[in-house]
């Protein structure tokens, strides 16, 4: 640590309000975890106690693995998590591109109608999504899945990226257009390596809602074999009954792969990626 | 593009950077978006579909009952963006602004512990604060007791008074990563030497912050604004997770997007309506419209922007 | 070549008894005929049904809600007429009722299972505090006051946040007995009774007094906490209805009783909620229509309802043969049906189709009442009131 | 043949001029070097010429091609940034590379142009940093090394030394001006110092406020300004210039006098005392303050030991000097 | 008293040393200039004394006092970095005056001294804009501006004048060495340019590879480097080094004769022929090369008229030569 640099008595109050807020963030997942380790009665008799010899049950966990292809439905899940990431970043990145690096008629209006998506909610399109998909035959596919994400995330992907993307020092896109660089490989070799801060943010922002969502996997994907793992899930959620330690024990296993996702695309979030380029 | 023809060439680069995004985003969003809102013109007379006009939106404003729901809803979106601007906004740049700082340690533990609750489902988050706050359960007042402060504790989802605001910070609990996110990654994009020039005159701290890292990240903190925004006036699922689609109790968390869903899809007994579904959602879809307007005109445009 | 039918419903709860039961005993009779049982969540499956008949991906089979729901997708043509199916002379009218048009002319559904309201309770706790079933309403408020004096439980487990308790297992749970079940009901479709009237009104004088029973902070109290708060032995008496039982069973370790509603006045004719709630229908684009028939007629058949009956006690078959139920608990439910009269909920035929819709207008005057925020009266008059603004006969 | 012809240029930023009316040519294999003060113009006029910004009006042409519409990639250019616009997330070598991946070199060839211009900029040690591990002088020996490898038929250079020490600016200039010999190539060198600008170019273009002031060899403009401005901004230390002059001059003319031009003398027109001495190793400066209480430099070779304060008296030769109008132009003899 | 003393600093950057056991004292009111090859640590040293790196081990102490622990605003100095560091969203007078607002002077005070600042730099029409739409000049005298406002102790300069133009840069170096004077300030300074080293310097640090070469007086060092590498970096044209020499050397050893101290002369101890002649105007650089085939600077006053190819002979004064032995150390007479 910088000792001329840090004061003491700063960082105790960074660390203390980082840890005070990191324990109201973690408090009720970890009842959550705590729990999906419990019995049901002792969920709801002590909710905050840890799991103990008496209360300590993996019924949850069996259950969920027990029911339907526990497996296939992750499998499912990060296929189309990734996939739809993918496109939303590399269509996202070059449309944001488009709009950010070149002054061209429309420009602002092309702006407006990417933005549009984020105003309206998707879901209300549901039936023409539904009947394009059947159309296409797309129904059932992990493809109707990645296709309707991808188109959902664009526009915040758009909105954002385009304006990381206006940070990115003239000179070096310059340096690269007389270094011979066709206005692709200026995108990809240079300017998508350095909002790679902010195209981590924007995966991130999109894997959230595509991991958790419902909706579209029970409508347009809802065979067994494209089932994603929130849709698998849901199976323990009845309409009187609710199997509360499967759920515990789903809930909590989900957890754990879009965490390891947001790791990874946090490491990119990097420190001074631009430093150096410019005087 | 329209403007291909009266230049000299075409820059077919533009052309192939937007058509992926565009194409993929007009046929399965735009497309099917619009060909929904197209129904607030229209009814249902007799299994048949007939073109009414604006006669949808007379009934959406005209009739109390419509009308009375209408303006309660905007009015709770209203609460809950504001609360969502003056809690979740200010929280976020603020563990931004101090994870961002060069020397601290572990901050990619706090990052990342902080993001937890935006990647949970809303299912979980629903059930897990539910848990919590619930009288039955006795989490929470427990946790007052503690301190001493149980007169403090009612069931506040339960109550008309304290159960949007209630609600708003359970959101705003479950998002503040997203403006830590894009704030944090804006702070990093501020060159070294700036802040330690900065540094050198003493302004470090809480002036450095208020003096030359803000300004510099006014940009991303009008993004934020107007995802939040945005967000907020489409929010839908912690609601209908925590209070059901009738937005309990007595409507006092109804919001816009309840409001449309239970609507336009139906709910129990009652029949979905997709006319007049739509109808509240080109209404919601105007109001984000003129609320991204007055920001893309009225602000960004005004706003500088730095490279560096 | 076998025939795979795919079977929409929202009763993930019945996910189990569908594979290991239902679906064998099918098979094993109708080779050729494959099902596929594809639940969703409950609170969705109205929404995703509608889009995926809109848009052609439904399944063969669909469940079916009771009146309005199903009725409409009758009407927009997605459910497939089956009056002419054999197996509907399984039904009575009465059953019957929850699936056909308003003239009963078309049957769209074949009825699969009715529920029974009324109140379970913890015998142990009854024994603890030394108090009886209650027959009377004063009885019922005696025994009330007396669990709560003891203060060992809380006298009643039920919660308002989740809005529609208040309702199904308030208003129509003990309302029957003030509107008389089926007399009252179609006098109020007929125009000819009132919301505002005395028999509609004072079921929320009730439930106005109930609010002192209830738990702690009952106001944000959910479905579930109430589920698990009476399973946990921690509260005395649960108004609910039958279809608990199969889910309850597991969960308590203590021994528990059932009572109806209990009537105003010792001697009166008691009345119950035995209410329509599951049919069976088939889609009506499907391509297996005559696989479709087969399974249907199968359901209507005194077969399914008994391995029904028995897979899931308490939601009872509502075919006329007669079943015999191995559950005590669901004996004593169904027993009611020849001790008292039985309605169906009173909202559920034609009321709920306007705007307002009396359904959560319902939900939301329950809660209200019991909360104190509203009175008995006021509440009937708020009803009555939307009601007028579209309902023809009470114009 | 001329490798660059620049037809009546002008370049507004909004409202503000910033290049008005440029006109020029450059041979093929000329060594041109703009000056000027700072702000003037140069490196906008460099970026004009490279195509990365749009003149308001003007053509550009290079090797005879009119190329107001050609891409800067396909103008047969490199350039080094003023700002050094190294790519950040890639390597020394990386950044060298990247042009010659991008034409498609064999790999042979792209490692030695490389190794090549690594040896020339004494970059061996920092081959696989990236940038930002880099020092202000490291950096901007990357950004030349760049502008090497890629042997253009044009070179536009802003400032490429201004970062280097002594020894390896005077070693890259020389290597700059051996690669001009051996590459034939033009070249278009902005620079600040005299000594980079005095041995490199074959032409100087002084620039102005956005314009061009006047175009020479070097020694013709050293030797034959044609204003005041010139004559003030070549040479180092700066021309001398006197209002109350020992000689006749037009009414508010001015006399311009080289500090290296004034011998001390016993007995000498200027009289004036010494107020600082600036011991330069090689030469002497004597700042000098006249008895009308004009500031004048003088220029001595070797060490000198007049010390401050000391009262001297000077002169020159008359056709050493120069004298301007009351508009600041040269009256020529 | 010593405005600064640095105690045995080194400094890594992970496994790379960069500073190696620097001892160095500035007295009060010194002006210091670090001059060495790219890389060889200068900034980094600067930044240890600001505290705005940690040395790995040692102590630096401002004014007496050990600030190893004092963040970088309470050691009473100011910086000019490199890249400028200009605050992207402040105007040029903002840019100034942020650090004053910080330590909450009074608007006049303040006022004023941006004024001062700004008349100095020449900065006026600008005032109001921001840094991206000032030349790379323009952005550099913001960054003196900035440093010059907050009257420090001790100033810290990375290359300030890189950037600026002859004129300018005389101006502002003539500004600073009058502001040295009269603030009575101690500075450190980092440049390249032979001149602003040897006119501004008290005191001259010559650093190689993280360590200190030879610490005197410009003209101590100028007349008595202690080893080759001191005597090559400082003088411009560089030392000649022969190692075939006319005199008496070691084995191994290597003759250093400054270029201006090498004469044209008929009959001279060397011979050779012109391989380039850089005419400067004030002088003349012959580059030439001996019949032993080694390379020589000759450093001609005014200007000359030998051509390229023309046979010479040159000859120098022994006492102003140098010998060095096998190591590179200057042996002393
Ligand atoms: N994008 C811009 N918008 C407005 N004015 C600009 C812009 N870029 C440059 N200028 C102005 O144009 C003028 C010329 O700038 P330019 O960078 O060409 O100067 P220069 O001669 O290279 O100076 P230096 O030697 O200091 O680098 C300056 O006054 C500058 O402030
Ligand atoms: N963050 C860093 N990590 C690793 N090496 C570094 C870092 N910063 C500087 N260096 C190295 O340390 C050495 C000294 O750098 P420094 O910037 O002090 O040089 P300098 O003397 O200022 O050079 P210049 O005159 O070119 O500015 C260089 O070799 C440089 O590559
Ligand atoms: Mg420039
Ligand atoms: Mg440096």
């Amino acid at each position: 640590m910088n000792a001329a640099r840090q004061n003491r008595l700063n960082s105790f109050a960074a660390h203390g309000a980082l840890i005070l807020y990191t324990l109201i963030a973690l408090f009720p997942v970890f009842v959550i975890v705590i729990n999906s380790f419990k019995t049901r009665k002792a969920i709801f008799r002590e909710p905050l106690a840890l799991p103990n010899s008496d209360s300590f049950s993996l019924i949850g966990y069996e259950t969920v693995l027990k029911q339907g292809d526990f497996f296939l439905y992750f499998q499912n899940s990060m296929i189309v998590t990734v996939g739809s990431l993918f496109f939303i970043l590399l269509f996202g990145a070059m449309a944001a591109f488009a709009l950010a690096e070149y002054r061209f008629k429309g420009n602002t209006l092309m702006g407006l109608y990417l933005a549009l998506g984020i105003m309206i909610p998707i879901r209300i399109g549901t039936v023409a999504i539904l009947e394009m998909m059947v159309q296409t035959g797309l129904v059932n596919t992990l493809w109707a899945l990645i296709l309707v994400y991808t188109a959902q995330g664009l526009p915040l992907a758009v909105f954002i990226l385009s304006e990381f993307m206006r940070q990115v020092s003239d000179d070096l896109k310059n340096a690269g257009r007389i270094d011979g660089l066709s206005e692709y490989r200026i995108f990809f070799r240079l300017v998508l390596p350095l909002v790679r801060p902010a195209m981590a943010t924007v995966a991130v922002f999109n894997m959230i809602p595509i991991w958790n969502d419902l909706w579209f996997p029970l409508i347009i994907a809802p065979a067994e074999e494209v089932k994603t793992l929130t849709l698998g899930s849901q199976v323990f959620i009845g309409q009187f009954v609710t199997d509360w330690n499967a759920v515990l024990s789903a809930l909590s296993l989900a957890i754990l792969p879009v965490m390891a996702l947001y790791v990874v695309f946090s490491r990119q979030l990097i420190r001074g990626i631009t430093s150096g380029a410019v005087k | 593009m329209s403007d291909a023809h009266t230049k000299p060439k075409i820059r077919w680069h533009i052309v192939v950077f937007l058509a992926p995004a565009v194409l993929v985003y007009t046929a399965v969003m735009i497309y099917p978006l619009f060909n929904t809102l197209r129904l607030s013109f229209f009814t249902e007379v007799d299994q048949e579909r007939v073109y009414v006009g604006l006669q949808n939106f007379h009934t959406l404003f005209g009739e109390p009952v419509w009308s009375e729901q209408f303006w309660n809803a905007l009015g709770n979106n209203m609460w809950f963006f504001m609360i969502h601007m003056l809690v979740q906004n200010p929280i976020g740049i603020a563990l931004a602004a101090i994870l961002s700082h060069p020397k601290l340690r572990f901050t990619s533990f706090y990052r990342s512990a902080i993001f937890i609750p935006t990647i949970l489902s809303f299912v979980i988050v629903g059930f897990a604060w539910k848990l919590i706050l619930s009288p039955i359960w006795g989490i929470a007042p427990e946790m007052l007791g503690a301190v001493g402060l149980k007169s403090l504790y009612a069931p506040w989802l339960g109550k008309e008074a304290y159960a949007l605001t209630a609600l708003s910070l359970v959101s705003v609990w479950q998002f503040v990563g997203i403006p830590m996110m894009l704030i944090y990654a804006a702070l990093l994009s501020i060159p070294d030497e700036i802040l330690e020039a900065a540094e050198v005159e003493g302004i470090t701290g809480s002036s450095a912050f208020w003096k030359i890292k803000l300004p510099l990240i006014l940009p991303s903190i009008g993004i934020i604004s107007i995802l939040t925004f945005v967000a907020n006036f489409n929010a839908f699922d912690l609601i209908y997770a925590a209070q059901g689609a009738l937005a309990g109790p007595d409507f006092s968390t109804d919001i816009l997007g309840t409001f449309m869903y239970r609507t336009f899809f139906g709910f129990q007994l009652q029949l979905g309506d997709p006319h007049m579904g739509s109808t509240i959602a080109s209404g919601m879809f105007a109001i984000i419209l003129i609320g991204v307007c007055l920001y893309l005109f009225g602000i960004q445009s005004r706003m500088r922007r730095y490279q560096f | 070549q076998d025939v795979t039918l795919t079977i929409e419903s929202w009763r993930n709860d019945d996910l189990a008894i569908w594979q290991e039961k239902i679906i064998p005993a099918f098979e094993a009779a109708h080779p050729g005929i494959k099902l596929n049982f594809t639940p969703s969540a409950p609170a969705e499956y109205n929404a995703v049904l509608n889009s995926k008949l809109d848009a052609g991906s439904a399944g063969d089979i669909i469940t079916c809600r009771p009146f309005d729901a199903s009725l409409a997708l009758y009407e927009a043509g997605h459910l497939a007429d089956i009056t002419g199916l054999e197996g509907m002379s399984n039904f009575s009218p009465v059953a019957k009722s929850g699936w056909s048009t308003d003239d009963a002319a078309v049957q769209f559904c074949v009825p699969m299972a009715s529920v029974i309201h009324g109140f379970i309770y913890n015998k142990d706790a009854f024994a603890e505090v030394g108090v009886d079933v209650p027959k009377t309403e004063a009885e019922f408020f005696a025994a009330l006051d007396k669990i709560k004096e003891d203060g060992n439980y809380i006298p009643m487990a039920m919660g308002t946040n989740d809005q529609w308790e208040a309702a199904t297992m308030g208003y129509n749970n003990i309302g029957p007995n003030y509107w008389k079940g089926e007399e009252g009901r179609l006098a109020l479709l007929a125009g000819d009774q009132k919301l505002t009237d005395e028999a509609w009104v004072a079921p929320y004088r009730q439930l106005a007094k109930w609010g002192e029973y209830l738990g702690d902070g009952f106001e944000a109290q959910t479905y579930p906490d109430s589920q698990n708060i009476f399973t946990l032995g921690r509260a005395a008496i649960y108004p609910t209805g039958s279809w608990e039982i199969s889910g309850f069973n597991g969960l308590a370790d203590f021994e528990m009783g059932a009572f109806y509603p209990p009537v105003q006045n010792e001697g009166d004719t008691c009345y119950i909620s035995d209410h329509t709630d599951i049919g069976i229908g088939m889609n009506a684009a499907t391509e297996n229509a005559d696989a479709a028939k087969v399974f249907l007629n199968w359901v209507g058949s005194p077969e399914f309802a008994t391995i029904f009956a028995n897979a899931l006690p308490g939601f009872f078959p509502l075919s006329s043969a007669p079943v015999s139920l191995d559950d005590p608990l669901a004996q004593e439910f169904i027993s009611w049906r020849g001790e008292c009269e039985s309605s169906i909920r009173s909202t559920y035929q034609i009321l709920s189709r306007g705007t307002p819709n009396l359904e959560n207008e319902t939900w939301n005057a329950s809660v209200a009442v019991i909360k104190g925020e509203e009175t008995p009266e006021a509440a009937g008059q708020r009803l009555q009131d939307g009601l007028t603004s579209w309902y023809e006969p009470h114009k | 043949m001329t490798a660059l012809t620049l037809t009546n240029i002008n370049k507004s930023f909004g409202s503000v001029e910033v290049l008005k009316d440029i006109n020029l040519t450059v041979d093929d294999g000329e060594f041109v070097v703009f000056v000027g003060p700072s702000g003037c113009g140069k490196s906008t006029l460099l970026r004009v010429i490279a195509g990365l910004e749009d003149a308001t009006s003007g053509t550009v042409s290079i090797g005879g091609d009119v190329v107001n519409n050609v891409p800067p990639a396909k103008r047969g250019i490199a350039m080094v940034f003023q700002s050094y616009a190294l790519y950040p997330h890639l390597s020394v070598r990386d950044n060298m590379a990247l042009g010659l991946k991008q034409e498609k070199q064999p790999k042979s060839v792209i490692d030695e142009r490389v190794g090549k211009a690594v040896q020339m900029l004494d970059l061996n040690d920092y081959i696989d940093r990236r940038p930002s591990d880099l020092s202000g002088g490291q950096r901007q020996r990357v950004a030349i090394g760049r502008a090497i490898v890629r042997e253009p038929k044009l070179f536009l250079f802003d400032e490429p030394l201004s970062n280097l020490d002594a020894a390896l600016r005077m070693n890259t200039r020389i290597e700059i001006a051996e690669l001009h010999r051996t590459l034939s190539a033009s070249m278009i060198y902005v620079t600040h110092d005299q000594t980079e600008a005095m041995t490199l170019a074959d032409k100087i273009v002084v620039l102005r406020d956005g314009r061009v002031e006047q175009v020479g060899s070097p020694m013709e403009l050293y030797n034959n300004p044609a204003n005041r401005f010139v004559a003030g901004f070549l040479g180092s230390p700066a021309m001398n210039f006197l209002k109350s002059a020992p000689i006749n001059l037009p009414k508010n003319g001015t006399l311009g006098v080289r500090p290296e031009h004034l011998k001390l003398v016993k007995k000498g027109r200027i009289k004036g005392h010494v107020t600082h001495v600036e011991r330069l190793g090689g030469d002497t400066n004597l700042l000098v303050s006249t008895e009308q209480k004009e500031a004048l430099t003088v220029r001595l070779f070797g060490q000198d030991s007049t010390a401050i304060g000391a009262n001297i008296e000077l002169d020159f030769d008359d056709q050493r000097a120069f004298a301007f109008d009351a508009d600041n132009n040269r009256i020529s003899h």
